[in-house]
């Protein structure tokens, strides 16, 4: 797989995950990729935490308009039915509980699901925007990343660098696999065939319990 | 009493040191002919309150690219490079908050509350040299009210009252910002005659003065 | 998802000893034919979390009278003498909060917060048995959220998302107890086609079944 | 002066204390009446707690409209450049400083600024409505009411009924004269003529400070 084959393998088995009529918050990057992969039959509701629910495609050339942006200040569209709202009320949903899955990348993530993704120290301070609220507050925290970083291991036993949140992941999902974090550990539930397990556990840094794990299927 | 005032006027509510909240997220929904009046008059050491840094020509970010921030409180740097240095070099100070925590210490402000209780940034070193405050054993981080001096925000449209309101995703801030400063100006995109009474975002109680964006 | 529903299916959301949070402000706003039907169904031992008791004959006062209410968490009981005298013979408990409190313990279990720190009531009996907490030399009360099972609102405009508002004065509690219950039925005045996106002010996420005024 | 002469008396009094452009919360009762003497050329904006700001005048059958009323459930009409919020918007205007000021009856008012006004234990317990969150919040707290109850003095040292707010009441305003709580005690500012220094002193159970005191004017 090339790198957009990658981010579309990771994208459509996130969007497995999702259950019509869900409430779901999408963060920049390759999550935001899952809205183009959803299941047939099946109607989500995105939000923007800048304001809005019902997030459409991005504009053409007659639908764009200038006051109308997602968290990542791009253009985007609304949909029918869908509304704006202000910041506190846009946060009232996220840490009140009322977004059922958000999806966001990570820098590292580790097995007790505690999350590091907003900075690396002298190196990089972008802020957290709205990371740590949606991932205290959504019921459902699904890591939508590469398994790796440049050969790297993204997903530790501990997180080393300053934390986004701790304890709130559920989901990780990568093009290795799908794993879960449980009260015992991070359980790999799903793998790729192309990968062997032995593969996915050198790539990984964290314990992974393997317990007969299925085939991760996606459409093409 | 007659809120609309020039742009020229700005003047004589701005000065050196004060803390102005700014309205928008990546600067939809910014005033930006106020910030470029302020970054004219080069009122220096503010402390800009505002979801992110903005962009190096838009927003807030005009601002910090002047020189004119002492310090930001903000959830979001990362698409004003300029802020980033300013902040590693130690030259501007930056305090990075949560973006629902900020809107809520914000609103606290605002309510007259002391204070809320969120589970955002626990274990994080977001709740450094905060309270913990533990409800029905489960912890929480006690986050303060933010006031500043003066709010700067974009209504898409007001009544000559002052009732405001924001299309779209300009709203983001803007609301939640008239109701915890000291003073309150608004940029109109459009000045209309009436605002269904059912609609109105925010009251005009909360806006002492207009700045027509067309003059 | 299909959200309308038939007055009949409220038994399907109904149980003993339940928890109901009733839009209105002395019965306007108050999904009056929602609570005939609690009534007629005779649920028991519930409690009700509302801005007051009503009258006698409107609002929650009508299950009030019935007997049906176990416990009553209001502002304000004046209006229905009944309350008073359930009250008064440890018949229904009360827990009388100041009007602002009550809004903002909702606004608290909506949002996620696990409490706030609020002025009002130090020095009363309302800050009996209360953490106090001291933020800059100023004492607070911490007010913990207020949750429910069901909320029941009285929509004026709803579109078939569920989308809705409520016109004039009978806004009151109802768009704040629309984020603080685990279920919410609507009782819509009007369906309508659409409302205008910047002018929602329930958006339908929270909502999850509306019952028509006139079927 | 008959009953009605005497509520009026004080209302027209309380009403040369607003301000043009004020923001106002006018209690149930005698408050009410405090805006049919505003001040000419003072326009200010009445507030009610259950949700509307440019409180108008009760309507006739044309005007009439079940969907807005005060916090007081009566009907009323909303003026030009008025508008209507939730509860939380509301209080977030009271309890947040925004409401210049409030006008309210009591059972008590003592010299230390405490009100009582919600509860006679055993007997009546309305319960407190906005009206805690008012005296808290408003930037001026102006208590209108006679001066006695049945003879009895309602301006007491100290309150002996639950309290409503602790040391937040800034004025009282009574058929007898003016009182403004200060940190060393309760002033009397001004006094009607019609009675006697002696008869005020005789009709308010709290020790008055009395330092050349103005004739209390109020146009008839």
């Amino acid at each position: 797989m090339d790198k957009n084959e990658t981010k579309n393998y990771i994208a459509k088995r996130v969007a497995k995950e999702l259950r019509d009529g869900d409430l779901v918050n999408l963060g920049i990057g390759l999550p935001t990729l899952v809205g183009n992969f959803l299941p047939k039959g099946i109607k989500i509701n995105l939000q923007s935490e800048n304001g809005l629910i019902g997030l459409g495609p991005a504009p053409d050339d007659k639908t764009y308009d200038k006051d109308i942006t997602n968290a990542g200040g791009q253009p985007v569209t609304l949909l029918d039915g869908g509304m704006y709202f202000d910041s506190t009320l846009s946060f009232s949903i996220i840490r009140g509980g009322h977004v059922d899955i958000t999806v966001l990348g990570c820098l590292q993530v580790d097995s007790t699901g505690s999350l590091a993704s907003w900075i690396i120290p002298g190196k990089m301070v972008p802020g957290m925007g709205g990371a740590m609220d949606l991932v205290t507050g959504a019921k459902k925290v699904i890591i939508a990343t590469t398994h790796t970083n440049r050969g790297n291991p993204k997903i530790l036993k501990n997180c080393t660098l300053p934390l986004t949140a701790k304890n709130q992941v559920n989901m990780i999902i990568t093009e290795m696999g799908v794993m879960e974090v449980r009260n015992d550990g991070l359980h790999l539930l799903e793998y790729n065939p192309e990968y062997t397990i032995d593969q996915i556990i050198e790539a990984t840094d964290a314990t992974l319990i393997i317990n007969n794990p299925k085939k991760v299927e996606v459409e093409d | 009493m007659e809120k609309i005032i020039k742009l020229t006027d700005l003047k004589n509510h701005l000065f050196d040191g004060m803390s102005i909240m700014v309205g928008g997220f990546m600067a939809v929904g910014t005033p930006e002919i106020l910030i470029d009046e302020i970054v004219r008059l080069n009122i220096k050491d503010i402390t800009i309150i505002c979801n992110d840094a903005g962009f190096v020509d838009l927003g807030v970010g005009k601002l910090i690219v002047a020189g004119q921030v002492k310090k930001l409180i903000a959830s979001h740097i990362g698409l004003n490079p300029v802020a980033g240095r300013l902040m590693g070099e130690g030259i501007m100070e930056c305090e990075l908050i949560p973006q629902g925590t900020l809107a809520e210490q914000i609103r606290a402000g605002g309510a007259g509350l002391g204070g809320l209780l969120t589970p955002t940034g626990l274990g994080t070193i977001v709740e450094e040299g905060k309270e913990i405050i533990t409800v029905d054993g489960q912890d929480f981080i006690l986050e303060l009210p933010i006031r500043a001096d003066l709010a700067l925000l974009y209504g898409t449209t007001v009544d000559k009252y002052g009732n405001t309101n924001f299309t779209k995703t300009t709203r983001n801030f803007n609301p939640v910002m008239a109701t915890a400063t000291d003073k309150v100006i608004v940029l109109a995109r459009e000045m209309v005659d009436r605002i269904d009474p059912d609609n109105v975002v925010t009251p005009h109680i909360f806006v002492d003065y207009i700045v027509k964006e067309e003059e």
